[in-house]
């Protein structure tokens, strides 16, 4: 089976749980365990709390996308927001970076992203927006 | 989100309810520094066994706590934390510095 | 709080079971009870499964667009077709109407989406498409 | 949707157990006339307690089944509905015809 859905929302912190029960929801089809749903909880998770605090810096204002695509029960979430960008990706992927330290950001939101996940990508444009490409086999 | 604490011989027992994610940091965050900031603390513990989600803002905001308590040099643990948050804690490398009871 | 999402997903039956849980999962944040939750997740099915059955006449080619507000506690939700359309909507209202009889359909779907919201709208284009627009206040 | 039936004194006990939509119609169909078709069968109960949802399919599939049954004159009742399916049968009309039991 391909199944395929996209999932637009506010950027508000209080769609992140929304948002992460959607994708959950997606996965349901493919049987996953209990650890594998909350893996991708958890990236989902960290991916959309980038979009409201980093690309929208908690402006409260813009959209998320959120397109999932499940192949042979394989997962693949790509989750795009249209904010400020990221000028230095391969900085931002390390362990502990954060241009937020002031507001205790821990940064690790990719590095969760990463080992929860089987692959991750990134790809911006300053000033026009980011998005990330998460990977997982369910099954 | 719930939070609730319990004081017993200089432990404070912190219970954490619920997801902890973004939404809920700041009043979080301002909660268990004015719980924490009880005198008498000589010892805290975040009992987690119905905090049923956590990502890495959940990170920064305990370990923001662990650094305003080490300056009064007062221990933190963990407590009972379900699989996925041990999952989240061990990526993090938390528990080095904030051991489970 | 005034806030949104739009779902958009492959028209198959598999994916009602999805659709009705993000709506519902959008409903969470204005706190409504069982009752009024489960109202809605019944609701959404039937518009789903009319676009599936009847938009689309059961080829699972096709695409649903779900999408919903939420301001001062009352939902809003529109789901939307791009298939066959209806061509006179008010025989289409009437209780146990239906043109899939043979199906064994009951012709009570738009009965029940009427019953369980505030309100219910249909717009409809012949060979275009077929939006459902659907109210209730959830406190 | 899961099926399972329980035979005692010419009563055939059908539980349906999981989610009654389009999705899982046809199969269901095929199941229950299949096990309805058993010879000695003199009434049919469909016990709803572990449905945990339906929507107007399940009413169309019900209707059809309740119509094959009443050509062999054997009642069918339901039993133990969950509010939910409570709330779509009432709307239905479905009590008229097919009482709980
Ligand atoms: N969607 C985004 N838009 C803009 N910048 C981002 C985005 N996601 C991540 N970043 C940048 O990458 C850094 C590292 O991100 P991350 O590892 O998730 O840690 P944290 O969120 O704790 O800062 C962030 O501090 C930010 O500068
Ligand atoms: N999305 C749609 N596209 C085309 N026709 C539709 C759509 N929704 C409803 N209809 C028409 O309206 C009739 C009545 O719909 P409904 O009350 O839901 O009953 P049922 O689905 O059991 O037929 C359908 O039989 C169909 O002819």
């Amino acid at each position: 089976m391909n199944n395929n859905m996209s999932l637009k929302f506010d950027a508000r912190p209080e769609n992140e749980s929304f948002a992460r029960s959607v994708v959950a929801a997606f996965c349901v089809s493919a049987n996953p365990t209990v650890e594998i749903i909350n893996d991708i909880k958890t990236a989902v998770s960290e991916a959309v709390t980038n979009c409201i605090v980093h690309g929208y810096e908690n402006t409260m204002n813009g959209e998320i996308l959120i397109e999932a695509n499940m192949l042979s029960n394989v997962l693949k979430v790509k989750i795009s927001d249209y904010g400020k960008g990221i000028i230095n990706i391969e900085e931002a992927l390390t362990d502990f970076y954060t241009t937020r330290e002031e507001e205790e950001r821990s940064g690790l939101g990719f590095t969760i992203m990463k080992s929860f996940m089987d692959s991750l990508e990134v790809e911006s444009t300053p000033g026009s927006g980011t998005t990330v490409v998460l990977t997982k086999r369910l099954a | 989100m719930q939070v609730t604490t319990r004081f017993k011989q200089s432990t404070l027992y912190i219970y954490l309810d619920g997801e902890l994610d973004q939404s809920v940091a700041d009043r979080l965050r301002a909660e268990l520094d004015k719980c924490m900031g009880s005198s008498g603390v000589e010892k805290v513990v975040f009992n987690l066994r119905k905090l049923s989600f956590m990502d890495s803002t959940g990170i920064g905001l305990i370990l923001g706590r662990y650094k305003k308590l080490r300056t009064k040099h007062i221990p933190l643990f963990f407590d009972e934390p379900s699989p996925q948050i041990d999952k989240v804690l061990k990526v993090s490398g938390l528990y080095d510095i904030i051991p489970v009871i």
